[in-house]
């Protein structure tokens, strides 16, 4: 099993979403943070404070996947998040070496795969 | 201090004025919340504005035009940058004229606000700030000539205690104008784009029903009887339609929505604002709890629709105010206002003059807006960049965030403005 | 409109209804903050729907079982609608009954307000709204009789300036009773609760204080002496509640907290209200360094009892209400009120007509409210499911959260309300 | 009641005075916006307290001293604990003395939350506390009496309407006097430290220029013209300074900034406090159009030296109060004031009577504020170390936070306050 | 080394430290996530638009244990997060190669393990 | 590749950022997270409830680095972020299996090695 850990523009979140659910990937976690990469900053500027933001807003996406379904969750994740400009983010693999859902104590595929695949 | 001058009065329009003031921070905090975080500081921004520039453009020109002279169709300009206006009351008034302007003067500010509710999360601030002081002129003065300043509608009858006319069909269909030339925001019908604080919206709602007190209270222009009656009905118009959205709500969802109790809130305050000082206190609640009706179908309706009216203003001002004019056509009563009587009470006439002005100004608030908007957009671009809307009107109108953490922030030193900072080399 | 009214009372008047009709939200706001942001819209739309709820029911039948005549137990039913409530003043008074009427009504709306104070996070809110419905006639109204509509409190010279008896006493005894009917949230005493935006309480605090002003100051119905005497004393009796406070805390955890400044305000404000038109200033300071006392003590002791009565009615309204209503018993003066004189000022009778009122009422709006709430119970289920107090009363009661960032909220189309969506599949 | 009162006068002084006393709200809102979230309550509470601390002070000594007697330097003890302040109005007035006393007093309290600005996010709340008491007294309440009072300034002809000399000059100055002795926080000039809620600054500066209808309006102690002139002119400034704001925005960052908004409010405000009874509308807007630019590039300026005066009092107070006490005196015209002519209008006198006041009233407010600070700072240690500077005042100061979610929150139960609770282990 | 991730109700947060705390785990980090997997999805309603959120609130454990802690560590989350109904969450155990203690430089086992153990 | 993973004090945010920077890394995501480890907890009062805040506010940096950056990403994690209380923060390696741009699809070392190195 993999951690597949993807990191998009917010805007994109939605349709990260829903190229994860045309996948059948069934369960995923997202956060907010904040990332810095090759935009270019953002100039603010508060009364008589100009500053840099070196950091632009994202959506980390967090899937657990059994092996076969690495690729098309890479896939609908880098197909949802895709803009072509700077800034769409990254795409990070992980191992995984167990996964255990807390309801009924079943783990590894049998947590993160979706039933009858 | 002239002898006509009541201080009672005074102390009663100087409280009403503030009050209205009020009310155009308490519309920027309702919107603000409706919006998405990245959007919040543009969206109170339109609002905020308003207070400068309208603020200025009704000095300057826009007072003259509403208030000088009874000529039908507009005033003059004797009053041209507050001239000749001071101590001495308006005709038969009993508060100083310098109160009246900034009376009426707050009106044209929060009218001007009200429309932004339109366009916000994609209409270019600059483009706004042009719009804002053309329509607060053309487009505002003129219908408070016709309504308040003794034009045209108010020399055939028409009825309109605190704006129905000028301020809340007047802000409601020139909504849907600006709407329709502007466009829908990109992801318009695609996405769901929701209120990001409601906390925001219940407040702002609470500050504006405060604010209201002096909007339709003070239109007496006293503390008379037709201002008591407004300002009792300003309470009872509301509750009344709360109580009915709140049904409707439990129809249509089987819950009680709070974003919809906000929006009751300002739904009854716009019913009652045209005839809050003809009606009787028992007729206002009737008001309240059927003209409630029509203004929900309408924010039901809406968003089915490809017109992307973001905030609803037509429903919830246009279409509120529309009724509230039509009513009091029905329902005005001699014995409580001492001035005319509606069909329901024999006077078939009212009615007809209030159906007069509610076809004329929705028609002439569209038009001109609509004409209005495509000329500033002939000489500006209207909206924002794709790119823009999807970042956020915040960081791109106003180099700001509404909500910082200030992690990532580097301090640019004045001297290197220009430098080249330690954070932007290619990831 | 008649000769007997005076502008500037009414001017007063009308700001003070205003200023009332304010603190509700401001109520709402401090209450939204004291929660956790699941149940944020819930406890802020329990005070906005007691804004139509008790708004309607005052203007229907409250006002007239309040102030029509002058019987012992309770008004008569000559006021209901509103029916021949007009322009003429109310007895000797100087405003037009209509505003009187709106001012009270607005008294009743906010004691309906504080209660939900007890039973935030957990009660359903279909039955808060009947059992709000049936609270402001039943218990309001009564009280409301007999202190401020000549009933028999009054009668037996109770002295009560502003609503010791039917706002705090009420309002405090009857969250008791709604608390322990209720019954506490699910993790109560088991887990830390905390306010989820202190800001909002401190906001919502001083937003009370303002209207507070209009609640007291307004209570004299003009701008006679009593209505100035009670202004101030709104200024000087929370500013010594705050010193207090701040001393208090420093004594318990050496530190000052921002929530129990907060609290102070309001136990300041309540402390005033009924002894406002009637003690000197310096008794009003006297009253807020010493009143803050008991109500600090019981705020602290509640919390280790069963009891969760959630936001502290009991102790800032209940407690401090009843404080000031026993104190003014003691330093009425004549010399400053034209009216009576307190046990320090030569008239024990007084301080026996304050005990009554200080027995009577509390015992009278626990057991009326035990009894209504019971039977709101014995219609409908009052409290949510451990499931939905878990996920929050926002989401179940209202369908919409405080704050939404809009990440995976699918658009549903109308025509496929029912479609199964994208993301129903199981995980 | 005294026949001198006037009902509409008194009236609108009770509103003013509840105005002014909402503005200190406000302005907690909005110094809480402009800090980092883990300062938010520490930075309200500075302003809370004033509300606490300066209420009790003036009504014990700071009144008697501002208002008692004509004596140039400083007043007397007759009114010390509002001793014979009661229902007569004070000399030629028409409002009871005890509103007058509470009007005055919302003053003072505002002004001492307005220093707060210049030493939030470091400094202990233990010697603000202090600082407060002993600052309302022996610099406000000397320069009120200066030019309120009947003072020397006073005397010799200084013209401030509304507290250009003892609110506002007073403020700015003092907060330099403040940041210097209290010093800059451990991170200014080397990181940025931004404004954690932009909505709170927006919303504050809105309640705060709503308020100032009250500051300005009210300081003419009745409804007379000289009011009504101050209050339109409360309107038409600070619209006239947003409009100047947004264009130094746009040639400056070409955006134009909410923060820069909220901030042109105040300075308009403040500009025409002194002027705002003694200039026309016409005069009042230019002020606004140019007063701005000074204050504007001192807010540039500032933050590029090392003095960090936090909220930046001195631009916005201190140089604004300055500029329009200069001001009035080329522009005051006796045909709208009735008193007294600018140089403009042929008395040069007038000017030289300002310059005087706006030489020693801030050479006064920043030499005594000095010394008293540095004598606080000998008693008590004046800033938070370096460490809880780091984690926030909320913390260390209050024991709170302004947004808490809960989670990791362990009841603590009173038996076992000093259990060793479960989650104590080294990491 | 392990990387343990749990992702559980809010609601449940409070328990899942405890539980935690009495398996002396004594380092962890939580962060807010809102999750997508079984549970039936609320329906809003905002004025005229109703939407479907597809998210619920969850809160993220990372806890970083010596392999000898694992077990526990993934006991203790389960027992503190379970209540049987859907929606409970995962827990998720990744490989971990270092672990450093940045006061004091420490690695590995002397960075994740309590004194004494 | 690995995954660092840095958890630091908020008020060190920005000096670890600058750290990073100055070490060349080019692309990091910071989250906040709330911590707890060996400090004390911080004792809350509201109203008559007194509590023990068991969780301090700590700011999450997650850093996708190449083997050959990993031993300087590490150490400028520790540098910017030590104070020498207790509190700082912890630092932990978790091998990464795969990363991708997904502006470009470029995969492991092209899409997290600046470039030119
Ligand atoms: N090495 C990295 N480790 C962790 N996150 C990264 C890394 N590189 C980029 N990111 C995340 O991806 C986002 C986009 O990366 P960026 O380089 O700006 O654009 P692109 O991926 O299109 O080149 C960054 O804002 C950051 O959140
Ligand atoms: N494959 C996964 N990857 C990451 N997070 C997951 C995954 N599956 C579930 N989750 C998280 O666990 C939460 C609960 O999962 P869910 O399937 O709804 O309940 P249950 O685990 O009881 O079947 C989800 O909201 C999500 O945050
Ligand atoms: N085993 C762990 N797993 C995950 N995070 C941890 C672990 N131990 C510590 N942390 C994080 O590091 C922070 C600081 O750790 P702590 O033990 O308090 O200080 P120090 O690292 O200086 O001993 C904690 O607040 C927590 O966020």
């Amino acid at each position: 099993m993999k951690l597949v850990i993807g990191i998009v523009r917010p805007e994109r979140a939605n349709q990260v979403l829903e190229a994860l659910y045309r996948a059948e990937v069934r369960g995923l976690s997202i956060s907010r943070v904040q990332g810095h990469g090759g935009e270019l900053d953002r100039v603010e500027t508060y009364r008589g404070t100009t500053v840099k933001m070196g950091l632009a807003e994202k959506v980390r996406f967090e899937v657990a996947v059994s092996d076969s379904f690495v690729e098309r969750t890479v896939e609908a994740l880098a197909e949802g998040a895709r803009t072509g400009e700077v800034g769409d983010g990254k795409i990070f693999v992980v191992p995984l070496e167990r996964a255990v859902r807390i309801r009924t104590g079943d783990v590894d595929r049998g947590a993160v795969t979706p039933v009858g695949s | 201090m002239s002898a006509a001058i009541d201080s009672g009065d005074t102390a009663w329009l100087l409280t009403a004025t503030a009050l209205v003031l009020l009310m155009t921070v308490g519309l920027g905090l309702f919107y603000a919340g409706l919006v998405r975080s990245k959007n919040t500081l543009n969206t109170f921004m339109m609002c905020l504005s308003a207070l400068g520039i309208a603020g200025v453009t009704w000095a300057l020109i826009g007072y003259s035009l509403a208030f000088d002279g009874e000529a039908a169709v507009i005033g003059g300009l004797d009053h041209v940058a507050l001239n000749g206006v001071g101590f001495e009351p308006r005709g038969e008034g009993t508060v100083p004229e310098l109160v009246f302007m900034a009376f009426q003067g707050t009106f044209c500010i929060i009218t001007v606000a009200l429309v932004s509710g339109a366009v916000v999360e994609r209409m270019r601030f600059g483009a706004w700030m042009v719009f804002a002081a053309l329509w607060s002129v053309l487009v505002y003065a003129v219908l408070a000539h016709w309504a308040f300043g003794g034009g045209w509608l108010a020399a055939q009858g028409t009825l309109d205690f605190a704006g129905g006319v000028p301020v809340e069909m007047a802000s409601g269909f020139a909504a849907l104008a600006a709407a329709l030339v502007v466009g829908a925001r990109k992801d318009y019908g695609r996405q769901a784009l929701l209120p990001h604080n409601a906390v925001y919206v219940l407040l702002g709602a609470g500050v504006l029903w405060f604010g209201w007190f002096g909007f339709n209270g003070g239109s007496g222009l006293s503390t008379g009887d037709p201002s008591v009656l407004a300002f009792v009905n300003t309470m009872l118009t509301p509750a009344c339609a709360l109580l009915t959205w709140f049904a409707l709500d439990l129809v249509r969802g089987r819950k009680v929505t709070a974003i919809g109790a906000a929006t009751a809130i300002i739904v009854g305050c716009v019913l009652i604002t045209p005839a809050s000082g003809f009606v009787s206190p028992g007729w206002a609640m009737v008001l309240g709890f059927l003209g409630a009706l029509p203004c929900y179908g309408m924010i039901v309706w809406r968003p089915r629709t490809r017109v992307d009216e973001t905030l609803d203003v037509l429903s919830a001002h246009g279409v509120a105010g529309f009724t509230g004019i039509l009513f009091l056509g029905l329902v005005a009563q001699m014995s409580w206002n001492g001035v005319a009587n509606g069909l329901f009470y024999g006077d078939a006439g009212q009615l007809w003059s209030q159906v007069v002005a509610a076809a004329v100004a929705p028609a002439y608030a569209f038009i001109a807006t609509f004409i209005l908007i495509k000329l500033v957009g002939a000489m500006m671009p209207l909206r924002a960049s794709e790119h823009e809307e999807a970042v956020g009107m915040d960081v791109y109108a106003h180099g700001e965030e509404a909500y910082v953490t200030g992690e990532g922030a580097i301090l640019v030193m004045p001297d290197d403005e220009r430098r080249r900072p330690l954070v932007a080399e290619p990831g």
